[in-house]
């Protein structure tokens, strides 16, 4: 097994952290991970991406110029990384603010209304969690309970009673995404 | 030897690391992309419990002076920076080369020259292999690829100083400081007592007992005869690190045609070009010099009736490539292929750049 | 009545012939001598002993620390 | 009475400290830095501390200090003694550190170093030798040098205009929080080598009541640099420096 994925998306979204997440939900089950945020400025405002790699082999290149799965959550992400996805990979998009929706026939693209169901459950800070069961539904390269223990060990301790918030969020994104 | 495997970037490891092994100061300024090494030890506030000092200094220069300071006193001390940061040390370095002084050095790499971009690069090749500061003298400069080693170099690079008394340098890039790998650390080592470091190192200067004479550290020697004789026992130590400190990895050149060198992030990328060849029927090897001073050309040079090309890849305008061709000796070729700036070059690129030397 | 008499010894190798023991002197004791040390310096010495009352600024001033002081009361 | 009667160890008065080595101090006849020297070897000798004190010594003419002090030193680069310095004593809190520098050293190029130094309140002694001057390097302007003073970089004299303005450095250490004592001393006559050396000592023992940074000035002359005899320089000072760089304490907490 071998998952190379890109997050893509605005500071803000937490974009990092979903993808620290899922590292450490890798880290969990005992697969190699690496997970190489984009640094500097752009994380203060701007863009934000990161790329995760799940394996169980050792990984090679941490930084890649193609993947299996890009999470792009902006529209900038959607033009810069659209591309980037080998054929028939997955690309997830959240509809808010997209414009110009990806159009590439070769791959599997998904659609999540993150952004809309984290303010019907009332979580604005849960959004990337949707996000994150959206991707797990189509792709369980971990477990629920690994994702819960990733959770424990990336939240800091006293944030830990926010733990089935995300739970609930991950859940909900599981059901919202539709293959477009 | 080890303990609970962790998730953290290469950075952070630096900085657990080094509290763990004993180390006994730090002394820092801020500068991306490596600052999480002093953010980590202030929030771990290692004074509290293994008694080690964690000070910000007002600038590089200040801090490899404090470092110089520290490592005169018999103390297993360290700093850390980028790039611009590390150009402002080498009087420093110099300094502390020319005093017999062990230490280490982190250059987290960032793109330049001047100022540049922060981005990950691999331009202080030359800085830290030939030279830096001045004066006749090598520093041991290990480059890490991934988390697991900025912990274990942190480690072996104050073994390395305190036994040949000699500044160490890990040289990494943005990239390995800035990533987020599982890392196993290393067993807690107690800091040595000034009891201890008096037994061990007897050259310290940590207050004069009547019975011995005053222990002075300094690189000065005004007369030419004594610092030429200083300089020869430098040569004699780095001929001795020559032989008995090269390390380096191999990943499928037993029965490669071609082959990569490659350090660092770099190599990592060339590990998946090398697997992206392999795919492909092409007979990649890759050698990754993990000391790059001292550089394996040895071991480079044994593959030079093998190998039909050998390609340095490299992120920088073509550095290590140097000291590559020194090691072939014009018995092959050798081809550089490098990006700069702040770009890492893709497996893709350089396999495509293979194929063009291919026949 | 008693009365403070003094003396000074002059490490002459040291001395470099500064002249800062003579300005010091409150009693014109020491002045530069027409020998010379091995390095070439008229080094100081005192020229009118019984003058000497042990005060010691001729020693403070001394860059060199070439001058030791010596002080005895004497009955007369 | 025979000069020999009262040549007796029982009458000793004043000898060289056995801190000072018995290598010739390599100063210039009549400089002050010998003066200093000697005087740090007496307060060392005098507290005991021979086996707890660390010298940090400068680029500059006191550069081979660490020959004429019989106790542990390091040599540090260009103006960074007090960044050496600042870690030994952190390494090792229960040593006696103090550096030794000139103006060019400390006012110079080592501004930084100095200044940080002292605002972080690093409990280690200064001492620092003013006298207008880079002596080592053969007579050049040094950052105090004075309004009008001719040196080889400013053969006119100082020009405000041209070369900027002399640098009070101790009234600015003396402003910051971290510096406890800080004093303007001079050793061009007995009294005033004795207040010195009560300056020194004071300094030395702050360094162990974690008060924080003393910085001992000592108006010093360099007659060779400033091509006068060592008795002109010393009225030169006296009549000129002063008044740019007056006498007296200007913290004592």
């Amino acid at each position: 097994m071998k998952e190379e994925i890109i997050i893509a998306g605005f500071g803000g979204q937490g974009v990092l952290s979903m993808g620290k997440i899922l590292a450490y939900s890798g880290l969990m089950e005992g697969q190699e991970v690496s997970w190489m945020p984009s640094y500097g400025p752009e994380q203060r405002g701007g863009t934000a991406n990161v790329t995760v790699i799940l394996s169980d082999k050792r990984i090679s290149s941490p930084i890649l110029n193609t993947f299996d799965t890009a999470i792009l959550l902006n529209q900038q992400s959607l033009d810069k990384f659209e591309k980037a996805v080998k054929p028939g990979g997955v690309l997830i998009f959240d509809g808010n603010g997209i414009s110009k929706p990806p159009t590439r026939k070769d791959i599997d693209i998904y659609q999540i209304q993150a952004t809309d169901k984290s303010i019907e459950l009332n979580a604005h800070k849960s959004f990337n969690m949707i996000v994150l069961g959206g991707f797990l539904k189509l792709r369980p390269i971990v477990k629920m309970e690994s994702v819960i223990l990733g959770l424990k060990k990336s939240l800091p301790e006293r944030h830990h009673h926010l733990i089935p918030v995300n739970e609930n969020a991950i859940k909900a994104g599981m059901e919202i995404i539709n293959k477009i | 030897m080890s303990e609970e495997i962790k998730l953290m970037k290469g950075n952070e490891a630096i900085a657990h690391a080094a509290i763990r092994c004993g180390c006994d100061g730090y002394f820092g300024y801020p500068i991306t992309p490596q600052s999480e090494i002093m953010e980590t030890l202030m929030e771990e506030e290692p004074w509290k419990t293994t008694g080690m000092v964690v000070l910000q200094a007002e600038s590089e220069v200040g801090a490899i002076n404090m470092v110089y300071g520290g490592a005169g006193s018999g103390k297993k001390v360290m700093t850390s920076s980028s790039s611009p940061g590390i150009s402002l040390k080498q009087e420093g370095i110099s300094y502390i080369a020319g005093a017999d002084l062990p230490c280490l050095i982190v250059n987290v790499m960032r793109g330049g020259p001047g100022l540049g971009t922060i981005q990950p690069s691999q331009a202080d090749y030359f800085q830290a292999v030939k030279g830096g500061g001045h004066g006749d003298y090598q520093q041991i400069v290990l480059a890490p690829a991934s988390v697991q080693e900025m912990a274990d170099f942190t480690v072996l690079g104050f073994e390395l100083a305190f036994k040949y008394l000699n500044p160490v340098m890990i040289l990494a890039d943005g990239i390995i400081g800035q990533m987020m790998e599982k890392v196993s650390l290393p067993l807690f080592q107690k800091r040595m007592t000034d009891e201890e470091i008096k037994e061990k190192y007897p050259w310290a200067a940590y207050g004069k007992p009547s019975h011995r004479k005053p222990n002075v550290i300094s690189s000065l020697e005004i007369e030419s005869v004594e610092m030429e004789k200083r300089n020869q026992r430098f040569q004699a130590k780095y001929r001795k690190i020559e032989e008995n400190e090269v390390r380096f990895e191999e990943l499928e050149c037993q029965d490669a045609e071609y082959m990569l060198v490659a350090f660092g992030t770099s190599a990592r990328v060339c590990q998946k070009t090398v697997e992206l060849a392999r795919e492909q029927g092409i007979k990649l090897g890759l050698i990754r010099p993990i000391t790059l001073w001292p550089f394996p050309k040895n071991e480079i040079a044994k593959y030079t009736s093998q190998v039909k090309c050998f390609f340095s890849i490299e992120m920088n305008a073509g550095q290590m490539v140097e000291d590559v061709r020194l090691a072939v000796n014009g018995k092959t070729e050798v081809a550089y292929y490098g990006r700069m700036g702040g770009i890492v070059p893709s497996p893709d690129e350089v396999i495509e750049f293979v194929k063009t030397k291919m026949v | 009545m008693a009365k403070i008499k003094g003396a000074i010894v002059v490490n002459t190798e040291r001395c470099k012939a500064c002249n800062l023991c003579v300005v010091a002197c409150p009693k014109d004791v020491i002045a530069l001598s027409k020998e010379v040390n091995d390095k070439g310096y008229n080094f100081a010495y005192m020229q009118n002993e019984d003058a000497c009352v042990g005060c010691a600024a001729c020693a403070y001033v001394c860059p060199d620390a070439c001058i030791t002081v010596y002080k005895v009361k004497v009955e007369e | 009475m025979a000069i020999q009667n009262i040549i007796k160890p029982e009458n000793l008065v004043y000898t060289k400290s056995k801190i000072l080595t018995d290598i010739p101090m390599h100063y210039c006849p009549g400089c002050s830095h010998g003066v200093v020297n000697k005087l740090m070897a007496e307060v060392i000798e005098e507290m005991g501390i021979q086996e707890d004190v660390i010298g940090v010594a400068p680029v500059g003419c006191a550069v081979f200090i660490y020959k004429f002090l019989d106790i542990d030193f390091q040599q540090a680069a260009h103006g960074r003694a007090p960044a050496v310095a600042t870690a030994i004593k952190r390494l090792m809190p229960n040593k006696y550190v103090f550096t030794y520098q000139g103006d060019g050293d400390l006012a110079a190029i080592g501004t930084a170093e100095t200044i940080h130094a002292c605002n972080r309140g690093e409990n280690i002694l200064i001492i620092y030798i003013n006298n207008g001057i880079y002596g080592m390097t053969g007579g050049q302007m040094a950052p105090t040098t004075i309004d009008g003073m001719k040196t080889a970089t400013c053969p006119y004299g100082r020009n405000n205009e041209v070369n900027g303005y002399p640098l009070n450095i101790t009234n600015l250490l003396a402003i910051l929080e971290g510096t406890c004592y800080v004093t303007r001393q001079s050793v061009h006559n007995a009294g005033s080598v004795r207040k010195t050396k009560q300056a020194i000592l004071k300094g030395f023992k702050n360094s162990m009541l974690g008060k924080g940074t003393s910085v001992i000035e000592v108006v010093s002359t360099c007659n060779s640099g400033w091509k006068m005899t060592p008795e002109q320089a010393n009225n030169w000072m006296v009549e000129n420096m002063f008044p740019v760089y007056p006498m007296g304490d200007l913290k004592d907490l």
